[in-house]
């Protein structure tokens, strides 16, 4: 975008926002040329997270994959366990048992509640706000603890297993879940006053960072984003997994674009989660969790491919098998890799303070992008 | 969109095309691709507006990339398979057509050192790498690479002593 | 909470919320005390130094230092306690009793620490931006009337004086930003000079119309002038918009939120004070705190009759009123996210400026017709 | 006008949002002050493990079937067999769990419901040596328990040892055709 006798005329400044900034959420390091207080041109440096998970998939058989799809989107490591265990069954030819389906869904929806709230702590920590930090890691702390009571751990769940899940619903887990879904919506209404509603943070976002429809395409976005510029596009309703084409629920899409936009998303879709939790609840049949397996499990020589809508957008796996225990290829597309690189082309012109609202408002997890 | 289509529009560009449950697949050599993918892309019969994915393997004889494409207009999946020799490794680059898709050329360039002809970066490996470090040496999904095994930092107690 | 399956939380106690209310009191009590301590008893040693005006002047300012320090360790406690309980949390719990001891902890810390001065940086200024900084906001303090004998020299110009010495502290805050050779301190120091500068303007404007209706300079004046009816009674359709305006403005001021600009965490990791640490810093904290409390003070002289009030001992009315201020203060950085810098530059030129000279017509109309 | 009607929604909505946070000043409060009280964890909870001690049969649950190591992805496992067969047991069992990442995979791996998860999550340490829990730390019932174990075992095996070579002497006497494996079988 930028020549160089522009940059040499104007003395322009290149500041390194991160690794470490405490407003990248991870390591992410982004180049930025600074003319005062206007972004001239930004290139994105990622990686410093990478770990070769991919193939690592290649030296594990197909259940040892599981787990490390927990640590590629830490905020919602549901579903990555979805979206790769899907992708294993469909090699293999399996089929979950459907309570197993909709114990993954209302638990899948607990986590992007998790990860939404969590977006909505760092964001508006972001724009300035830290009290709304508190307010919603406290809600998030009742999902966590249900999570918990599910699957025995706060963050990196490991729940999914091709063919089902591996334990039932704890004792005293409907109530719990009530309870907290009767809070949140207490405490997302109560954040409509003290955020959404407040005049700085509006001011802030809106028409801040504007993408418009066929950018969200041509550069791939999906998840809020896509939905924030009015693309209506969600894989549960595009490409229905589990059993989300019986449930019912609205996907919000704001015509907007801009940051506003896809914080409003993120809002209406918490709400939608706590919908679609209450009717898994209510429509939940008794039965088997897991279907047979092997002791061995080898799928037969082919590809397969799942996606899934993770709380940041499309999540899917491509997967390929040679007939051996062990994976030949898995390839994760993360939407965050994806929304990081709508970067270059979305901050040119803005200034320092829309790059923290902007780059939160992708709300990316640097675990997923670097893989 | 489906397979007969796709060959209806493409014709003897496409080496094959069936429909599979959950896209429409096609095979096309890398010479190809290009033209294929601005054909897609503009064709309102298709309308492949979207950036999907790109990835690759290695099977140890050939290179396969695999290219997914969706429309959000009509609401289909298409999926490209590309087979390019090991040794030999050039595609043409797509991301004029899906800015989106530079990165995943990138990554794909980092993980298998494909050459993505028309690429902003190609010409200059340190920004073609995008995971790994600017002067890491070697592609690690080629099945002929050979990890560099620094140590293991988490090593237990038997290895310090 | 009714499930089992949730943790229980921890209920706030009567006895917390009695405890933050009672050291309160005992902060303004020990405040209030201090003018009634048996001075006369050190009156040998205070006649002696009186006959030496440089010794009077010395030993008043050690005073006025040693109370900006100590006032500065019971607000930063009440701050974060305060904030804690507004963001669900408990604040401070186990240095002291119930974390009264915190900041002391804290500013032991800072002193023990490596005072680490960047390679590259400009050393003198590196050096000197701290106390530019400070010494400013503890001359302030010098014609802040606590009471109307409790008052470090009465200035027939007070108003003047705090203006023009506040205004200096810009230029601790830039050199900060620009010797420290950092860009990120660097952006900083620019936003600070823009904001403190502009804010400056309303600010001005605010006081002069106070200073118009009272008649006087003198801060002291003013609260006398006040002691039929506080002035934000006395006018209310004036003087409620001035405060509002003058709260704004002392906010942006003092560098809080949402007009932390210059430090934005967010944005620019910690704006100028970024390469600061240990004692340095702690010259940065202080300054924002003997600031904070001398903008809340100034703001209950001006508007809120300074100690005036019935049954309490006057330093106990003052000390009560400015905390009420440092509350409000506290609560609206708790609460409202930070504004982008045009935004900032653009309510204060479109909005502040205006209103605040509209106030100033109002404000001699006002004086005319008394 | 608009201006004016939009600095007062503007101040009515600061009013609004500082009313929440007054509210929450009285608030029950999220804090649960760590070392000094801990939070009760779920009954799932993985956390650190353990090696049941079954004392119906004197001995650890664990045979040294291996399975547990297979399905581990991160190498956490190694062991020592102690015998084989219906009496086989494990001597030494060590997990690295500087290396573990509490995935509960071997867990559900074991056929003899050997390995449990507790909950007890306190793991950190300063030294990496100490993440390395010998047989005696993951043992239920610590090194008592895990010498026990090896007692009971070895006992058995002896005593299985025995009946074979009996049995062997037995068959050794009748044909001589069983005579040939049972030392190696023993041994």
């Amino acid at each position: 975008m930028v020549n160089t006798a522009t940059t040499e005329q104007r003395h322009t400044v290149e500041v390194n926002l991160g690794p470490q900034h405490p407003s990248t959420h991870g390591v992410l390091r982004l180049l930025v040329e600074l003319d005062g207080e206007i972004i001239v041109s930004c290139r994105p440096v990622i990686g410093y997270l990478h770990r070769g998970l991919e193939k690592m998939f290649e030296k594990r058989s197909y259940k040892q994959t599981i787990p490390f799809t927990d640590r590629m989107d830490y905020c919602a490591s549901l579903n990555g366990n979805l979206a790769i265990c899907q992708a294993i069954e469909r090699l293999g030819g399996l089929q979950a048992p459907e309570r197993a389906q909709y114990i993954r869904v209302l638990l899948c929806e607990l986590n992007r509640i998790a990860s939404h709230l969590v977006f909505l702590a760092t964001y508006a920590t972001d724009i300035g706000a830290t009290t709304v930090f508190l307010y919603a890691f406290r809600e998030r702390e009742k999902c966590l603890d249900l999570m918990e009571c599910m699957t025995g751990a706060r963050l990196t769940y490991n729940y999914v297993r091709p063919g089902g899940i591996p334990q039932d619903l704890p004792d005293g887990f409907e109530n719990g879940l009530n309870c907290f879904l009767d809070d949140l919506l207490k405490a997302l209404e109560e954040n409509d006053r003290l955020l959404t509603g407040n005049r700085i943070f509006r001011g802030r976002l809106e028409g801040v960072g504007v993408v418009s429809p066929e950018m969200a395409a041509a550069y791939g976005a999906s998840g809020p984003v896509a939905r924030g510029s009015g693309l209506n596009y969600d894989v549960r309703k595009t490409a229905p997994y589990e059993v989300y084409d019986r449930l019912e629920f609205d996907v919000p899409v704001y015509h907007t674009g801009d940051c506003m936009a896809r914080y409003l998303v993120r809002i209406e879709e918490m709400r939608q989660s706590a919908r679609i939790i209450r009717q898994c609840l209510k429509d939940m049949p008794a039965g088997e969790i897991m279907c047979k397996m092997p002791k061995i499990f080898k799928p037969p020589i082919g590809q397969a491919f799942s996606r899934t809508e993770s709380p940041r957008g499309e999540l899917s796996f491509y997967m390929v098998s040679d007939g051996t225990p062990n994976p030949a290829r898995v390839h994760g597309r993360t939407p965050s890799f994806v929304h990081l690189g709508m970067l270059p082309a979305m901050l040119p012109g803005v200034k320092i303070a829309d790059v923290i609202a902007i780059l939160g408002s992708l709300d990316t997890v640097l675990g997923e992008v670097d893989r | 969109m489906n397979a007969e289509i796709l060959t209806e529009i493409l014709g003897d560009r496409l080496i094959s095309a069936e429909d599979q449950p959950f896209s429409t697949h096609i095979v096309v050599t890398a010479d190809n691709l290009l033209s294929v993918c601005t054909e897609l892309h503009s064709n309102p019969r298709t309308q492949l507006d979207y950036a999907g994915d790109i990835t690759a393997r290695d099977t140890g004889k050939e290179i396969i990339l695999w290219y997914r494409l969706e429309s959000m207009t009509i609401g289909t999946t298409l999926t490209i398979n590309v087979t390019v020799p090991r040794d030999e490794a050039v595609v043409p680059s797509v991301q004029a057509i899906w800015p989106g898709l530079n990165w995943f050329e990138r990554e794909c360039y980092d993980m298998l050192g494909i050459r993505f002809e028309g690429h902003p970066d190609v010409d200059n490996p340190e920004l073609m790498r995008i995971l790994l470090p600017e002067d890491w040496e070697g592609f690690p999904f080629r099945k002929d690479y050979v990890p560099v095994f620094s140590g293991n930092p988490l090593h237990g107690p038997q290895e310090t002593n | 909470m009714t499930s089992g399956i949730l943790r229980s939380r921890r209920p706030i106690r009567a006895a917390e919320v009695g405890l933050g209310i009672s050291i309160t009191v005992a902060i303004i009590a020990i405040a209030s005390a201090i003018p009634h301590l048996p001075w006369q008893l050190l009156k040998p040693l205070t006649s002696f130094v009186a006959r030496y005006p440089l010794l009077n002047a010395l030993a008043n300012a050690a005073m006025v230092a040693n109370f900006v320090a100590l006032q500065c360790l019971g607000f930063i406690w009440l701050e974060r306690k305060f904030a804690g309980w507004m963001q669900a949390r408990v604040g401070p719990m186990h240095v002291g009793w119930k974390g009264l001891l915190q900041t002391v902890a804290d500013a032991v810390k800072l002193l023990l620490k490596e005072d680490i001065v960047p390679t590259d940086a400009d050393k003198p200024l590196f050096a000197l931006a701290p106390y530019l900084v400070f010494v400013p906001s503890l001359l302030t303090f010098m014609v802040l009337p606590f009471t109307s004998a409790w008052v470090g020299y009465d200035l027939p110009l007070g108003a003047l004086f705090v203006l023009s010495i506040s205004t200096t502290s810009i230029l601790g805050v830039f050199a900060a930003g620009w010797g420290s050779n950092n860009k990120y301190s660097l952006l900083g120091g620019v936003r600070a000079i823009a904001q403190l500068l502009s804010y400056d303007v309303p600010l001005i404007l605010v006081m002069l119309s106070v200073v118009m209706l009272s008649g006087t300079m003198s801060l002291t004046g003013i609260v006398t002038q006040q002691e039929k009816l506080w002035n934000i009674a006395a006018h209310p359709l004036l003087m409620i918009p001035a405060f509002l305006i003058f709260l704004i403005c002392t906010l942006a001021e003092v560098n809080r939120a949402p007009f932390d600009l210059p430090e934005a965490e967010s944005e620019l990791v910690s704006g100028f004070h970024t390469e600061y640490s240990g004692m340095r810093f702690a010259f940065f904290f202080l300054a924002e705190f003997a600031n904070n409390f001398f903008s809340a003070g100034l703001a209950v002289t001006l508007f809120f009759g300074g100690w005036l009030g019935a049954g309490l001992p006057a330093a106990v009315w003052f000390t009560l009123k400015t905390l009420c201020v440092i509350f409000l203060m506290m609560w609206i950085r708790w609460t409202l996210p930070r504004l982008r810098i045009d935004q900032m530059m653009s309510f204060c030129w479109k909005v502040l400026v205006p209103a605040s000279m509209a106030l100033i017509c109002a404000a001699a109309i006002a004086g005319v017709s008394h | 006008m608009n201006t004016i009607q939009d600095l007062f929604s503007g101040f009515m909505s600061f009013l609004r949002g500082m009313k929440i946070t007054g509210a929450n000043l009285g608030r029950d409060k999220t804090t649960v002050l760590y070392p000094y009280e801990k939070a009760d964890v779920a009954p799932r909870y993985r956390g650190l493990f353990v090696l049941p001690f079954n004392e119906a049969n004197g001995r650890l649950n664990c045979t040294g079937c291996t399975l547990c190591i297979q399905a581990c992805p991160t190498n956490v496992i190694t062991l020592t067999k102690l015998g084989a067969g219906k009496h086989g047991g494990i001597q030494d069992f060590q997990m690295d769990l500087g290396r573990c990442m509490f995935c509960n995979l071997c867990v559900e791996a074991c056929p003899f419901e050997a390995i449990e998860m507790t909950t007890q999550f306190e793991l950190a340490s300063t030294d990496r040596n100490v993440c390395v829990f010998p047989l005696t730390s993951l043992a239920q019932g610590g090194a008592a328990a895990a010498e026990k174990n090896y007692n009971t075992i070895s006992t058995a095996l002896a005593a299985e040892a025995a009946e074979k070579a009996a049995k062997a002497a037995a068959a050794g006497e009748s044909g001589g055709h069983g005579a040939a494996h049972a030392p190696k079988e023993g041994a």
